[in-house]
């Protein structure tokens, strides 16, 4: 409730959007804005301008390509992902965002602000990892493509960096993905997740656990808790988990996910 | 007893007695609020009025070092601030409740001095807007000189803890000394004697969805504040504010109408409405404060968090409970907003159901850097109650028995009933072995068997859980003078009025405060008993408002008291309106005698000629507007006040003995729970809640009171806690990392219901609604059947119960 | 919340000291610095905003270094004012020379406090933003003593 | 900035200050107060609106982003001042005790059943998921909703 002041601007394409980015230093792009409003809310942030990607048609949409890749538009809501028949082609996507919140946040929130706020908790940062998603990142210097495991570079902080926008995410075509979470009740924030993916070997993004997703691969499901526990981890502790009990669960929840996925 | 019992199983609703008490009817209140059309705290609006902001402690513990507010006064319209020292030079500190050294604290309505927690009001800013006032507090500078922590009250005590209140000598704020029977004795006779070295009940709260509010205008003229507020026992809050703002109570009017949920959370807010008095005053508008979430679990009403250490109980090997003995830690908080009262509300329950006959409690209440704490749903009893199960839990685990057994054998029998307690409380009336048995039918305990080897099967562990708790309702006010010899309370009351208006309508005014209780309905259901029309004819005054001089000192909403202190007190008026009726006629009719007269279809007839009729509307009329002719000694005015007081005694304080209130609802509630050993999550897969409140004036309200208090506890005892780290910030400050259970944590749940009825109240009923807190009871039996680890806290989240399994 | 680590620098001794114990430098160090005055050997103050992807973090540091053992030992306090959050730390190093010859090694640690909403909100992630900015921090600093060596040379 | 929004069929126009949220717009500014605050967290969803036949919490949304938008909220329900079936079945459940909560309950059902006319109860929950009741335990909710459905 009662935010700061802050400058509001619609831009009317992406291009516009971009330029009101980085001709204000302060400014965000508001995606869904189901985390950012909050955020501003407790005034833990306050940016000076917010870019309002709403209604900018390139952002939107679902695309299959004849060779079963997925384009999806930054700003395709969960509930846009759940209902779109091109999205079964990865059926994972559809069923990690109807677990994601509750009903008005997946109408309002974004597949571009999910990741691009990369907070820990969130279910998407691993599950692009897992499926080897690309990022199309456009900035004043062009268009990069980004993928998943290097866009992700801290709490909060991604390879879309100020001036830049995520524009759209492309994931390859495939079936074999699972992924699991012990969340706070029943579909609440997760206290550990982790997105798999069987292609030949497992390979398996745990969240949660780090600052950004942390990928572990293994021959089998079987062998992926090892490879958790080889990974070094150093989760953090908070008043649902300790470290400890957080790389415990990041063990099973890693597993599980790729049990799914191997079953599939 | 039994036989005036009669056993269903919710939500069939029984006939408990002819006319419409007894039935569900649909209620009064609900069309306005499934309208948008209720009027809560924060829609009221008024010209000119000033938007408050509170500036926060990010300190849980510091000396104030400056304060410096010309920045903010500086920002074009802001209204002006107040500070505490302003707040120190215009009132005296609230009164105490306490004893020494407790009633040494100073408490005003803003930190003076010094901060003792985090999220502690500091200075209060008014400005033309919400968000002007919160811009305008980020200007107030306050310096401040921060001081070592405390948030462990275990470490209260210590030599070399930081102490909060210098005036109190150190951070112990009350204790005393509680025995009764003869514990030794019973210690020596034991065949067992089962040691339990702590048990932990968490801080939490119900956390209404509506946080506290008020607008507050203050009329120059006869120097008198309206108080539009959500504050949930007026009279305790005009108690506090009045000598503290040396003015009379009077001068505080209190209006409400609908609240948002309260659950003792709204007890005591009379610190903010002081601050919101005092700046109507000073800046000459209305004041308009609205608490938003992060503030109100930061800054109010947690409940009591409580440890119980070097607890002992004596038994015999057939598992029959002799006695016990322990130490209550109470965790106050920074300040005594309305303890120490938890140092002796618990006593109301000293034997939870059972009838162990010696026992000995010395409770401690110390002050910690965390957020006051205040009644909540259950308040004090369910702590005490969670330790009694606890321990009859512990003992049938230590002694290899059946908890069910255990509890058959120690319950207090339906024969025993009216049953006085070692402390000399009188349970009214009740039958727990049977209620025990609803529950486990419902809950179909004899399968339970073959569940728990399915689940073994899916690598899953079932366990089931009893909580059998007590919903003491009516307090004797006079309790707390064991806490503070020269308190001058005791008793208890409440105050209804029932009038026929000129055109015949019966109009009632209660004195209470409800927040979905459904007052309007049930009182509506007693009057159209008595005075034979229908609940549509009986308009209830919503809300509370002190200038209808329909309240009285323990005027409100809270402590499971309206069946009996409310309805009463709705009766009584009734019954004196119904006779005046009968008066009335009788001289119109021209002397026709009482006997010889009926009520009937909306008015009163003589029973021998019904044709002679004189509707409401005809005795409004001829008594408002038409009554010249009536016989001079005719002492009638339709309008009719009473007080209901029900029947106690000052206890004995140095004993620590008497009855402390007057009826006791019961409640047997059973929990399944499946847990995953791998992670330690787990999930409630059956519930049954069996209640037995006496009569029921509604049956569906009642119930929808027990789903709720389950509802509550299942969020306590998975997840709902007030967390500080080291420092004293508060780690669930709202309801991101607090998660209280939404639709999709709700497990299958059965109701069901007995009804012994009170002998001790006017309709036979008794207060409930806070419901003990059986849930978290049974949740935690639910995890030690199924980890086979006993479990001591009240608190299990997923990582403590697989912390168990480890 | 503590962190400690211990990092190695190619470069001698004196060459650390130095850096470490010159303002300029340290600012060169700090993350989003807007504004670094020095008021004299043992007071700064610096304007930060602390770079997070919702919006950075507006912080008042004021820093006093509070012991010295030149050239192994500096203690540093520092308090941070920023609305919404509040920092308290302390936080120290200690040089030596690197075990296998060449080079020198720092231990540090810091006591981190955070106090306000940040604090208790965003303790999920705190720990997580902690470690990336000392990172950020040794880099940066890393980066200060080759120059500085560089001069020297 | 200037917004121009339908709320319940009749258009506003006010000028507000970008940072103002959509519930405060709705609550202080065009007193429609039937919408409610329960949380400052996106989580209770007390202000759940339809925006444009979209299920939102407008806590979330920025006045200035519904401006051109359609807005439905509870005092938009009832029909001539009567109750709805949804609402009648909210009263005949017991499925509100204090209320706060129940016009954000009464949009998401409203959603919930605009797309899905006999919802299953477990279609029921995960609709009311984002909605926070404290006083009722949902049972009651989740049964008035069934009993609408067909």
């Amino acid at each position: 409730m009662l935010l700061r002041e802050v400058e509001y601007a619609k831009p009317g394409s992406v291009t516009e959007a971009l330029e009101l980015l980085a001709a204000n230093d302060g400014a965000r792009a508001l995606a869904g804005g189901q985390t950012l409003i909050n955020v501003m809310k407790a005034r833990a942030a306050s940016p000076d301008m917010l870019v309002d990607l709403n209604g900018l048609r390139e952002l939107k949409g679902i695309e299959l390509a004849g060779d079963g890749t997925l384009t999806i538009g930054a700003m395709t809501t969960y509930t846009e992902i759940m209902r779109s028949a091109e999205a079964k082609a990865r059926p994972i996507l559809g069923e990690v965002c109807a677990t994601i919140a509750d009903v008005q946040v997946r109408n309002r929130g974004t597949i571009g602000g999910n990741v691009c706020s990369n907070d820990p908790t969130n279910h998407l940062p691993p599950l692009m990892v897992a499926v080897g998603a690309t990022m199309t990142v456009l900035g004043a210097g062009g268009t990069r493509e980004v993928p998943a495991e290097e866009f992700f570079l801290g709490v909060y902080m991604t390879a879309a960096g100020p001036g830049e926008l995520l524009t759209k995410i492309s994931i390859p075509a495939g079936k074999k993905d699972g992924f699991a979470a012990v969340t706070l009740g029943a579909e609440g924030t997760c206290i550990a997740n982790a997105a798999a993916t069987v292609n030949g070997s497992v390979r398996v993004a745990l969240g949660c656990v780090d600052a950004v997703p942390v990928v572990v691969t293994a021959d089998s499901p079987d062998g992926v808790a090892d490879a958790v526990r080889a990974a070094g981890l150093e989760p953090p502790s908070d008043v649902h988990a300790s470290a400890e009990y957080r790389l415990h669960l990041a063990t099973v929840v890693a597993t599980r996910a790729a049990e799914e996925a191997a079953s599939r | 007893m039994t036989e005036s019992s009669t056993t269903t199983v919710a939500p069939a609703p029984v006939e408990v007695q002819k006319g419409w008490g007894g039935q569900s009817i649909k209620r009064k209140e609900d069309k306005r609020l499934l309208q948008g059309e209720g009027v809560f705290v924060d829609d009221i609006k008024r010209h000119g009025m000033g938007y408050l902001h509170f500036v926060r402690s990010p300190y849980a513990h510091a000396h104030i070092t400056s304060i410096d507010v010309s920045a903010a006064e500086a920002v074009e319209g802001v209204y002006g601030t107040l500070t505490g020292e302003e707040v120190a030079a215009l009132t005296d500190p609230f009164f105490q409740i306490s004893s020494a050294p407790g009633a040494n604290i100073k408490d005003y309505a803003l930190a003076v001095g010094k901060v003792r927690y985090v999220g502690e009001a500091v200075v209060a800013v008014v400005a033309e807007t919400r968000e002007l006032a919160r811009d305008a507090s980020e200007l107030v500078e306050v310096e401040y000189e921060p001081l070592p922590a405390l948030v462990d009250a275990r470490e209260a005590q210590k030599p070399g803890a930081p102490v909060l209140h210098d005036d109190a000598g150190g951070n112990l704020m009350w204790s005393g000394l509680y025995s009764w029977g003869d514990v030794d004795a019973a210690f020596a006779e034991a065949d067992r004697v089962i040691a339990i070295d702590e048990l932990h009940f968490h801080r939490f709260n119900s956390t209404p969805l509506e946080c506290d509010g008020a607008l507050v205008e203050f009329n120059r003229g006869v120097e008198q504040w309206t108080l539009h507020t959500n504050n949930q026992f007026p009279g305790f809050a005009a108690i506090m504010m009045g000598p503290a703002m040396k003015v009379g109570l009077d001068k505080l009017r209190f209006v409400t109408q609908d609240i948002g949920g309260g659950f003792g959370n709204k007890i005591t807010s009379h610190p903010q409405l002081v601050v919101c008095c005092l700046l109507a005053r000073k800046l000459n508008r209305p004041i308009q404060w609205t608490e938003w979430r992060t503030d109100f679990h930061m800054s109010m009403s947690h409940g009591n968090e409580r440890w119980f250490s070097d607890t002992k109980v004596a038994v015999s090997n057939d598992g029959t409970l002799l006695g016990f003995k322990t130490k209550a830690l109470d965790d106050a908080g920074a300040w005594l907003r309305y303890e120490p009262l938890g140092g002796v509300i618990w006593a109301q329950v000293t034997p939870g159901m059972y009838r162990w006959r010696h026992i000995e409690l010395e409770f401690t209440q110390v002050a910690t850097n965390k957020a006051p704490v205040s009644p909540n749903r259950g308040y004090s009893r369910m702590q005490h109650l969670w330790f009694t199960e606890r321990v009859v839990d512990i003992v049938a685990h230590e002694l290899g028995l059946d908890p069910v057994e255990v509890r058959k054998r120690n319950y207090i029998r339906a024969e025993d009933m009216p049953y006085e307690t070692p402390n000399g409380c009188v349970y009214d009336s009740g039958d727990y072995a049977r209620m025990l048995d609803l529950a486990l039918e419902l809950i179909g305990y004899d399968g339970l068997g073959a569940r728990r080897e399915q689940a073994k099967a899916n690598g899953k562990l079932l366990g089931v859980g009893i909580g059998s708790t007590l919903d003491s309702g009516t307090n004797n006010f006079g309790q707390s003078r064991m806490i503070n010899p020269e308190l001058q309370f005791s008793g208890n009351n409440e105050v209804a009025t029932v009038k026929l208006d000129i055109f015949g309508e019966i109009v009632v005014t209660l004195g209470t405060t409800p927040q979905g209780q459904g007052h309007e309905t049930t009182a509506a259901q007693v009057v159209a008993d008595i005075l034979k029309c229908s609940p549509d004819d009986v308009h209830v005054r919503a809300g509370h408002d002190s200038y209808w001089n329909s309240h009285a000192g323990f005027s409100g909403t809270y402590a499971s008291q309206f069946a009996v202190t409310g309805l009463g007190a709705v009766k009584g008026a009734t019954e004196m309106l119904r006779d005046e009726i009968f008066k009335l006629a009788g001289a119109v009719f021209g002397g026709v005698p009482a006997e010889a007269l009926e009520l009937a279809d909306g008015g009163i007839r003589i029973k021998e000629s019904p044709d002679a009729f004189l509707p409401f509307m005809a005795c409004g009329a001829i008594i408002n507007a038409n009554n010249a002719g009536l016989p001079e000694d005719l002492d009638v005015t339709l309008n009719c006040r009473y007080v209901y007081r029900p029947p106690f005694q000052v206890p004995d304080i140095e004993k620590k003995f008497g009855n402390l209130t007057l009826t006791y609802a019961a409640q047997i509630h059973v929990a399944v729970v499946e847990v995953d050993p791998e992670t330690g999550y787990y999930e409630i897969v059956d519930y049954a809640a069996v209640d037995d409140c006496g009569n029921r004036i509604n049956p569906q309200i009642v119930e929808g009171q027990v789903m709720g208090a389950t509802a509550q506890a299942i969020g306590a005892a998975m997840h709902e806690v007030f967390s500080y780290d080291e420092d004293g910030n508060l780690l669930t400050p709202n309801f991101y990392d607090y998660h209280v259970p939404h639709a999709l944590d709700m497990p299958p749940l059965a109701t069901g219901a007995i009804e012994s009825p009170s002998p001790f109240t006017p309709l036979g009923t008794k207060g409930m609604g806070e419901g003990g807190g059986a849930g978290i009871h049974a949740i935690c039996a639910a995890i030690q059947d199924a980890t086979g680890v006993q479990v001591k806290q009240s608190h299990n989240p997923y990582q403590r119960v697989w912390q168990m399994l480890q | 919340m503590n962190v400690s680590g211990e990092k190695v620098f190619d470069a001698p001794r004196d060459v650390v000291w130095r850096v470490m114990n010159d303002p300029a430098s340290m600012a060169k160090t700090m993350p989003g610095v807007e504004t670094f005055d020095i008021h004299d050997d043992r007071h700064w103050t610096a304007n930060v905003k602390i770079p997070l992807g919702l919006g950075g973090l507006k912080m008042k540091v004021d820093m006093e270094k509070i012991e010295e053992r030149e050239p192994e030992f500096a203690k540093l306090a520092v308090k941070g004012h920023g609305v919404g959050a509040m920092m308290n730390m302390e936080t120290s190093f200690t040089l030596g020379d690197a075990p296998d010859g060449g080079g020198t090694s720092m231990a540090w640690s810091a006591d981190v406090h955070i106090l306000g909403p940040v604090g208790s909100m965003g303790q999920r992630v705190l720990q997580p933003i902690v470690n990336q900015q000392v990172q950020h921090v040794l880099s940066a600093l890393d980066a200060q003593v080759q120059a500085a060596k560089q001069q020297q040379q | 900035m200037d917004v121009s929004v339908t709320v319940n069929g009749t258009t506003y126009a006010r000028d507000v200050e970008p940072r103002k949220l959509l519930i405060h717009f709705l609550r202080d500014d065009l007193d429609l107060t039937g919408s409610h605050i329960g949380c400052d967290t996106g989580n209770c969803g007390a202000c759940s609106v339809l925006v444009d036949g979209v299920l939102v919490k407008c806590c979330m949304l920025l006045a200035v982003q519904a401006n051109g938008a359609s807005i439905e909220t509870v005092e938009g329900i009832s029909e001539n001042g009567e109750l709805t079936p949804l609402q009648q079945s909210f009263n005949e459940h017991h499925a509100l005790q204090c209320g706060y909560c129940t016009p954000g309950m009464l949009m998401s059902a409203t959603a919930l059943l605009r797309e899905n006319p006999s919802p299953s109860e477990d279609e029921i929950k995960k609709a009311l998921q984002g909605n926070i009741c404290r006083c009722t335990g949902y049972w009651n909710i989740v049964e008035a909703v069934k009993a609408v459905g067909k």
